[in-house]
């Protein structure tokens, strides 16, 4: 494989905890996370609310520093130095949930598209940044496009909008997009629209993207390979398919289970979604995580080990990978049977 | 209503007790103030005191106000000046106790007057004198290194308080909780909004005529002051009341009284002479000339009359006026005083300015912001010069907490002043034109703020200082009356006056403008006395 | 600097009298301002010192009584004026306002909304002089000045001296009241409209609760926050309209206190008297602080 | 938003007052003086207290000026101290709130100790010890006293708005793409607080004018020039209530109440664009609701 | 199964507003079931809560019920319309027949008071025979219901998780044995995991209870596999009604259809998938005619100009004027 656009190991972040009697004390919110995204590929990140993808995806982006961990782009380390960041953001843009709230709405199209053509080009004037800003909301689909610069964002519905957002991150030709969770704020109907258009964007533009989601659903729709987080841990990673059709992690076969599928109900023989017994527990207080797997409150397999160290990786011969003692015991067959 | 008799014990229920007999009388006896302290140090450094002081201390002397202010014996039988002039002798009443029984003595003079001048933190005296001596009980001999017979009125000012108590007290900080005095008044109960004091039986100047309670009462101002006038809960008080005719007598002329009693001087303009374009005698005349005095009343009116040029008041000095000015009230005379600004070495320019050389000097006007009736008179005053002469004057309301600094300094070009005012009439010329009173623009000036610098008016009130003789006295008076007139150093407008009103629902005996021989007035001393002692009960 | 206390005593008696001061008086008043006194800045220092000992000195206008005489003597006066009037408008703007956001746009709101904005925006100090002309003045009803009839024994178990209390008190007290009620109503009002429309009021009313139990327990009980700290947050401003009212009806409270000390220049019972005033706010906004963790439990420390 | 901000009635009614008192104090001199063809100062010797009447419409003070030139010209005194004070204090709000909030850090604690002190201090207080201190001082000396007492407030709303607006997704996004800070604070964030800072202003401006009447009725503001406060202070200060002269002391009582007033309304507005809850309690929606509402329960 | 709870004829709820008044729900009719599970899916917009709201009375000014009736059957064989009810007379339906459960937990509990009180003060209320100590009681058998430790009880709500919240709403739903729950999207502020436990203890305890349930989601999906009846609403009407399994299989509405295909698969066979383009029409300026034709594929000539009622087509009721033209 060819050397990754954008690489990060072992990224940790602890937020200090604000309040009183808590002095002191962090929020473990990521914990040695290792995300590698390839030119023209497409890596999801799934895992339930609060499990720090946002965190991850805002770490890439030089929004907050990381606690421990290496970024590097293009094989190279990545400062927070005020220039570097500049030429970093050339090459990686983050895509935010909210359509809503990421366009400020006293700015009409024109003004923001041409603003992000500008800083990075200087020069850019007149006619030429007028010919570039149709360009991007023609690559993002917004036609006619004559007649969408002049709008402002109150006149946009939300999936036009989270093209507009889109296209000011394409503006700067970067080769990374991060988007996190960029559809969970659109109607239903036109969420496609915007996977689809990522879709196009990584195979016209070769544009190598992060989706950061907790719809495992359309995750398999969009991407090429699957990382799955739990509580601030990388529990499982992998070609999609591999990941989707036998889960290596107790976590993701319950998020997989747990996942409404409309094609389930159908295959009778098929359990319900909702025949279960019993707690499926919560996920853990991550100022005062358990230690071990961060799982094994909840995981019906939980051994002694799990309590007390967090495993290994496990690889798997097509690429797949776990963070599971069961395979580190070679006990993984498990899984395969009903929990 | 019925039960008002439980209400309170003692005094206090004099105004409330309808039915029960007139016994007390209700007064002011200080400055606006919405509560009183309790401090009758007289030479306590502070600025508030206990009003009323002089019901119950009493100079020597009391000065007759209503007859060219000729001192006359109070607590001395009789004073007499050596013939040089350098030495005055007080012989002392024999008769006079202290209210705690210990007599009145010269020892207890010459304590007074002494005291302040061991310490300068204390309230000052202005006696000046050199030396006291008391060759018994009941002769006090000040001696003066120079002539000095314009100091005796000052002894009128200064109350005699008892050595063998005051003398045993920090006069820094000690506050004379319970005052012993002379005086006829014997402290019975204070609080912040009344004091009240009982009439001394064995007071030396005698029983009172029906008085025997007085509540001293505050009043937060004027308004107060006036509506408590009103409504009866004063007899008797002294404020400058705006309109009192209509607002006040006219309510019930049977009853209510307001009366004016000049007091030798005048309210006036003060030029400064050092500023331009008031170094001009012209431009001085032209805007005096143009003032309308009686116009100007109408404005606020106080009961106050124009008075002559000279500032001192026809009824008080008599024949001491020089009687070309005598009963001539200054009246407007615009043709004059266009004449006058058209002689002048300044012209007037299109905005009203008086300019000269291409310099225009923009004329202010400073009346205090918090005496309205010199605010609103200001006002009036700058009307009339921009009607009457074209010339604009800027009018500054300043308060005066500042004024008077700023005409100390010279830092002004008009302002309302009181001038020609004294216990004796050198003292009222001498405060205004003496150069020593002066001081050149931005240093302090004393008393003489328009800044008047003349070789001969120096020389002639030195004459006049050092001279017993009656002749000699009015021939000074005159010439320097003749400066003032022809110069303009400052600009009488109206008498100064006492402000006095009157409720005679429940006391009468007041003396009355026509046929007073002293003035009634709460904070005059021995008048005070006088005025309370002679009261009797309405019928 | 503006002038010395004395010589402006001076002349305010000159001003009665009429008669100039003596070139003497005026020279006596000065020696006296140059020696006793220091200049300015160097009393100033000199006050602070004090004052970090808790040495709150003399009184400069009424030297000597101690400053600290003057403000027990006025001190009681603005607690009896601010306390009651204070508590008053808050429960009358409390209850008026959680009833107008109980119901939006209802008569009752409709009328009293801009009706209140405008008393709102009325100055005290003005309506303050309004009230004296039209009650004291012309109809006669309550005295003019003072918090006690004079001629009433000054004891504290006297009945007499306690109605004229109410009597000279009632004024000045009904003005602020009259003014201090309209914010109180507006902040209860919005911040009621806008609780009942949160979904917990709602659910109450899904539950079939009685309309006075859904009122009292879920909305006001919650609209009630903002107010409850608002009335400590407040105690600085209502100081501030009540110096005025004070002055207006000459009430010898704090207010009055510090504006003739003011007036007469007298620093030590200025800074004393502001020293109080911004304790007191300090002391108020803490007793906030420890009442909304009392009454809104999300406050509170979860440890 | 702008447009919605124009399109409520009470926003549009206390701009119209607002904007009508703004009018008097800049032509009210000339309409007095070319118009009404007197000063505020000139004397009418044949009318001195006299209450309203065909020649003096709001009568005239007891030595003889005209009520309603003086209110007019009054304007001026106090809108211009208003609008003075509001100025400077909003500009230090501004100066003080806005990189507070942006930069964050030390920088941030040490201007939010500053404000808070300055906010605890019991501001009229001190506002009238201070002008005690420089008594009759010129009317731009009180609005800059005013002013000083005034901004803290303002400066808490503008850091934590800031705050807020930094923090914002398209800040972070024009951030994200290397905007430089300047131009941040000043087109994406300060764009956003044109309503807060209006409101503010205004508030301050009212605030300004209350101060500054006060303290003239106190006798320690302005002096020299006519304001509605100086004219409350010389109507008390020459009986004008014991003698019932309520012509001069009403009226500018009244014009500061209705300034207010406006300033309340067009703060409500605002309120009410912010909080559509609040709008929706309109009245005549209401009674479009009631009656819609009845015939369910009728039938 | 088949006796019927809740008959919905031809409602109507408005917003009024200055400038005149939105339609947010027009013309719905439905019938629910005793025991039934009624899904209503649409997107953002289409009036699902403005329906929830509108079948409780809880609707808000200014939005009115401007027409239609809701005939409510008692267990004891009486029918009443609760929209002719006076406020008073609905309270004795309230919570005892007819409980809520909204979207966001967090707004629905009172943050002030414990939760356990929260739970007295219903129990109380339309039990007043029932002692504090047996309400606090009984809210610890509901609790447990839902899986929560009785301590929590002592919890006041912001010191429990979302989840926790959300359960304690539904718990609280059954306090008084309710005949109908109506939920406006319960679950969406929870995780999958979350909401699958949520769901799973909701049809458990409507096995044993027996309570008709109105759940309203924009996740089609979740209704597939919950629901038994589902209702799709655009522009505020419903425009398809149908069996679960009908509506996952034979869509009849384009709308429906499209929204169906929507949803990528977990499993099975990925394929291209279109959404449905254009956006949800803004009910203040509702299109003419269908509200959906702007976007629709199948759109005909007269799509614009009439509004087509809901009739049956084969299962399923229907509003589109596709299956009027060709019968
Ligand atoms: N700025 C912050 N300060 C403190 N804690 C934070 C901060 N941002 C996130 N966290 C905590 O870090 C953890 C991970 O949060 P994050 O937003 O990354 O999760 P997420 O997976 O994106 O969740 P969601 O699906 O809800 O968006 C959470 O427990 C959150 O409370
Ligand atoms: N208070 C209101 N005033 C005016 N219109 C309103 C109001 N609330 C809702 N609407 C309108 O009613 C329509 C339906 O709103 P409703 O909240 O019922 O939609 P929904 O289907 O629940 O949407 P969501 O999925 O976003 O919850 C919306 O188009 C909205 O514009
Ligand atoms: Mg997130
Ligand atoms: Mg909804």
């Amino acid at each position: 494989m060819s050397i990754p656009v954008l690489e990060a190991t072992n990224l940790s972040k602890e937020f200090p905890v604000h309040g009183r009697g808590s002095r002191g004390t962090t929020v473990k919110a990521v914990q040695n996370a290792d995300v590698t995204l390839h030119k023209g590929s497409i890596v999801a990140l799934v895992g339930e609310s609060g499990s720090g993808k946002t965190t991850v995806a805002r770490m890439l982006a030089l929004a907050y520093p990381q606690t421990a961990g290496t970024i590097r782009l293009n094989g190279a380390e990545v400062s927070h130095a005020r220039n570097a960041e500049r030429s970093y953001f050339r090459q990686v843009q983050l895509i935010f949930q909210d359509p809503f709230a990421s366009l400020n709405p006293l700015h009409k199209v024109r003004y923001t598209l041409g603003r992000a053509l500008r800083i990075h080009q200087r020069s850019l004037r007149g006619k030429e940044l007028e010919e570039q800003t149709l360009e991007l909301l023609r690559k993002v689909n917004l036609t006619p496009v004559e007649q969408f610069i002049d709008k402002f964002p109150h006149e946009l519905s939300g999936g036009q909008r989270q093209r507009i957002v889109i296209a000011r991150a394409l503006a700067v030709r970067p080769s990374v997009l991060l988007g996190d969770e960029p559809i969970s704020m659109l109607d239903v109907s036109i969420r496609l629209d915007i996977l689809n258009l990522l879709a196009k964007l990584r195979d016209e533009e070769g544009l190598a993207l992060l989706y950061i989601t907790h719809d495992i659903a359309s995750a398999r729709y969009l991407c090429d390979t699957i990382q799955v987080m739990y509580a601030g841990q990388m529990v499982e990673g992998g070609p999609r398919d591999s990941v989707i059709q036998s889960p290596k992690h107790p976590y993701t076969k319950l998020l997989l289970d747990s996942s409404p599928d409309p094609g389930r109900s159908l295959r009778s023989g098929d359990a319900g979604l909702f025949d279960v017994a019993g707690d499926l527990g919560e996920p853990p207080n991550l100022v005062d995580p358990p230690a071990g797997c961060q799982f094994h409150p909840r995981c019906p397999f939980a051994m002694d080990e799990c309590r007390q160290t967090f495993p290994e990786r496990t690889e798997f011969p097509d690429g797949q990978w776990a963070h599971c003692w069961l395979h580190q015991k070679d006990r993984g067959h498990v899984l395969e049977g009903k929990p | 209503v019925g039960c008002s008799t439980d209400k309170g014990t003692g005094a206090g229920g004099g105004s409330t007790g309808g039915k029960s007999a007139v016994d007390t009388l209700n007064m002011t006896a200080s400055a606006a103030a919405p509560t009183f302290v309790k401090n009758w140090n007289r030479f306590s450094p502070a600025d508030k005191k206990s009003p009323a002081t002089n019901l119950l201390y009493e100079p020597l002397i009391r000065i007759d106000h209503l007859a060219g202010k000729k001192p006359e014996p109070w607590l001395a039988e009789s004073f007499e000046w050596s013939p040089d002039g350098k030495t005055l002798t007080f012989k002392l009443r024999t008769d006079v106790k202290w209210s705690d029984g210990t007599p009145f003595t010269a020892k207890d003079v010459k304590f007074t007057f002494e005291a302040p001048k061991a310490n300068p933190k204390l309230t000052q005296n202005s006696l000046g004198f050199k030396s006291i001596a008391t060759p018994d009980d009941h002769t006090v001999v000040v001696s003066y290194d120079d002539v000095a017979y314009q100091k005796l009125a000052s002894y009128g000012d200064e109350r005699i308080v008892p050595q063998h108590i005051w003398s045993q007290q920090n006069l820094e900080t000690w506050t004379n909780p319970d005052p012993i005095g002379t005086g006829p008044a014997k402290l019975t109960k204070f609080s912040p909004q009344q004091i009240t004091f009982d009439w001394r039986d064995d007071y030396w100047g005698g029983k009172s005529k029906g008085v025997k309670h007085i509540n001293i009462k505050p009043f937060a101002d004027p308004q107060v002051g006036k509506a408590m006038m009103l409504n009866g809960q004063l007899d008797w008080s002294t404020m400058s009341w705006q309109d009192a005719d209509k607002q006040f007598v006219a309510k019930n002329p049977a009853t209510n009284h307001y009366w004016t009693y000049p007091t030798g001087g005048d309210e006036g303009l003060n030029f400064n002479v050092a500023k331009p374009p008031l170094d001009d005698v012209h431009v001085r005349r032209a805007l005096y000339g143009a003032v309308d005095p009686e116009k100007l009343l109408k404005l606020n009116v106080t009961g106050q009359s124009p008075t002559n040029a000279t500032g001192y008041d026809a009824k008080v000095y008599g024949d001491l006026l020089a009687p070309e000015y005598k009963d001539k009230p200054h009246t407007q005379d615009l043709a004059a005083a266009k004449a006058e600004l058209a002689q002048a070495s300044y012209k007037l320019d299109a905005n009203g300015n008086l300019s000269k050389g291409g310099k225009s000097y923009p004329l202010t006007m400073k009346p205090v912001v918090e005496y309205s009736n010199w605010s609103a008179w200001g006002l009036g005053l700058a009307e009339q010069w921009r009607t009457g002469l074209g010339v604009n004057v800027k009018v500054v309301p300043t308060p005066e907490d500042q004024l008077w600094g700023q005409m100390a300094k010279g830092d002004y070009h008009i302002a309302l002043d009181w001038q020609a005012g004294g216990n004796t009439p050198w003292a009222g010329y001498d405060g205004v034109l003496n150069s020593a009173n002066g001081a050149p623009l931005g240093q302090e000036a004393s008393t003489n703020y328009t800044r008047w610098q003349d070789k001969t008016t120096d020389d002639l009130l030195a004459k006049w200082r050092v001279t017993n003789d009656e002749a000699k006295q009015k021939e000074y008076a005159a010439a320097l009356q003749k400066i003032v007139v022809d110069n303009v150093p400052f600009a009488p407008l109206f008498t100064a006056a006492w402000f006095i009103e009157v409720n005679s629902t429940r006391w009468t005996g007041w003396p009355d403008p026509a046929s007073a021989e002293y003035v009634p007035h709460s904070l005059l001393g021995p008048e005070t006395i006088l005025t309370i002692q002679n009261l009797t009960p309405a019928k | 600097m503006p002038g010395d206390p004395a010589a402006t005593m001076l002349r305010r008696i000159q001003q009665l009298t009429g008669q100039a001061p003596t070139p003497d008086q005026i020279r006596s008043v000065r020696l006296f301002f140059g020696g006793a006194r220091e200049n300015l800045p160097a009393q100033y220092l000199h006050y602070l010192n004090d004052l970090v000992h808790f040495r709150f000195g003399l009184s400069l206008s009424e030297y000597p009584t101690p400053v600290s005489d003057l403000i027990a003597q006025a001190l009681p006066w603005t607690l009896l004026l601010v306390g009651t009037t204070t508590v008053i408008a808050w429960i009358i703007g409390t209850a008026l306002g959680a009833y107008m956001g109980w119901k939006p746009g209802s008569r009752f709101d409709a009328i009293f909304a801009p009706t209140t904005t405008f008393l709102h925006a009325i100055p005290t100090f003005w309506l303050s002089l309004v009230a004296l002309w039209a009650f004291a003045f012309k109809l006669g009803w309550f005295p003019v000045s003072g918090a006690y009839d004079p001629d009433v024994p000054y004891q504290i178990n006297n009945v007499w001296f306690l109605l004229s209390i109410l009597k000279y008190g009632a004024l000045p007290a009904l003005t602020l009241i009259f003014i201090g009620f309209n914010g109180w109503l507006f902040t209860m009002r919005n911040v009621m409209v806008t609780t009942v429309s949160e979904d917990y009021v709602l659910l109450a009313k899904a539950k079939g609760l009685p309309t006075w139990r859904v009122l009292f327990k879920y909305a006001a009980r919650n609209a009630l926050l903002p107010n409850v700290t608002g009335l400590a947050l407040a105690i600085g401003g209502i100081l501030g309209g009540v110096l005025l009212t004070e002055v207006v009806f000459t009430y010898p409270g704090l207010g009055h206190r510090l504006y003739r000390a003011t007036v007469d220049h007298d620093f030590p019972v200025m800074q004393t008297i502001f020293l109080l005033i911004t304790l007191t706010v300090l002391i108020a906004n803490l007793i906030a602080d420890s009442i909304y963790v009392l009454l809104d439990p999300r406050t509170r420390d979860e440890a | 938003m702008l447009n919605g901000f124009l399109r409520n009635s009470k926003v549009r009614i206390g701009l119209g007052v607002f904007a009508a008192f703004l009018l008097l104090a800049l032509l009210g001199p000339w309409f007095v003086s070319s118009v009404m063809d007197t000063t505020p100062r000139a004397i009418d010797y044949d009318a001195l207290g006299q209450p309203p009447s065909a020649n003096h419409l709001l009568g005239t003070t007891l030595p003889g000026s005209d009520v309603l030139a003086q209110v007019i010209v009054g304007a001026r005194g106090s809108v211009f101290v208003g609008i003075t004070s509001a100025v400077l204090a909003t500009v230090i709000a501004a100066l003080v709130g806005v990189p507070s909030g942006f930069l964050g850090g030390r920088l941030d604690h040490g201007l939010t100790a500053f404000t808070n002190l300055f906010l605890t201090l019991p501001s009229f207080a001190l506002t009238l010890i201070i002008a005690g201190y420089v008594q009759g001082a010129a009317w731009w000396v009180i609005a800059l006293i005013i002013a000083a007492f005034e901004w803290p407030g303002g400066a808490r709303t503008l850091r934590s708005q800031t705050m807020s607006l930094r923090g914002r997704d398209f800040t972070v996004a024009m951030r994200m793409l290397g905007e430089s800070k300047t131009r941040l604070v000043f087109a994406e964030v300060m764009p956003h607080m044109t309503g807060i800072v209006s409101a503010m202003f205004l508030r301050a401006c009212v605030a300004g004018v209350f101060a500054e009447a006060a303290l003239s009725f106190l006798g320690i503001g302005t002096t020299g020039s006519v304001s509605w406060g100086t004219i409350i202070s010389e109507a008390q200060g020459q009986s004008a209530i014991l003698n019932g002269l309520w012509w001069w002391f009403v009226p500018p009582g009244l014009c500061i109440a209705l300034l207010g007033t406006a300033t309340a309304l067009v703060n409500f507005g605002i309120d009410e664009i912010s909080n559509p809850r609040l709008s929706a309690a309109n009245r005549k929606l209401m009674k479009r609701f009631r009656r819609a509402a009845e015939p369910e329960v009728a039938r | 199964m088949s006796e019927v709870l809740l008959e919905v004829d031809g409602l109507t709820v408005e917003y009024l507003s200055q400038t005149g008044s939105v339609k947010a729900c027009a013309d719905v009719s439905f019938t629910l079931h005793r025991g039934q599970i009624l899904g209503v899916a649409g997107e953002s917009g289409s009036g699902k809560s403005t329906l929830i709201t509108a079948l409780t009375r809880l609707q808000r000014p200014p939005a009115v019920t401007s027409a239609g009736r809701l005939v409510y059957h008692t267990s004891d064989g009486d029918k009443v319309d609760l929209l002719t009810l006076s406020e008073r007379q609905l309270r004795a339906y309230r919570w005892s027949e007819l409980a809520i459960v909204l979207q966001s937990a967090m707004d629905c509990l009172n943050p002030v008071m414990r939760l356990g009180d929260q739970f007295e003060d219903v129990l109380r209320h339309h039990d007043p025979q029932l002692t504090q100590r047996q309400a606090w009681e009984r809210a610890e058998e509901l609790v447990a219901m839902v899986g929560i430790g009785s301590e929590r009880l002592r919890s006041y709500p912001h010191e429990l998780s979302g989840g926790m919240r959300q359960r304690s709403l539904i718990a609280l739903a059954l306090a008084c044995g309710p005949d109908l729950i109506v939920m406006d999207e319960p679950t969406t502020a929870v995780d999958v995991v979350m909401q699958r436990q949520i769901l799973a203890q909701l049809l458990k305890l409507q096995d044993q209870l027996g309570f008709a349930v109105v759940f309203v989601t924009h996740d089609l999906s979740l209704l597939l596999e919950l629901a038994d009846q589902i209702a799709i609403m655009y522009g505020g009407r419903v425009v398809e009604l149908g069996s679960a399994r009908d509506i996952c299989t034979t869509p009849k509405h384009p709308y429906t259809r499209g929204l169906r295909d929507s949803f990528p698969p977990l499993h099975g066979e990925l394929t291209t998938l279109r959404g449905i383009p254009g956006s949800p029409p803004d009910l203040r300026t509702p299109p003419p005619g269908c509200a959906f034709h702007p976007r629709c594929a199948d759109r005909l000539d007269g799509c614009d100009q009439r509004i087509p009622l809901l009739r049956p087509v084969g299962r399923n009721d229907v509003a589109c004027l596709l299956y009027e033209e060709t019968p």
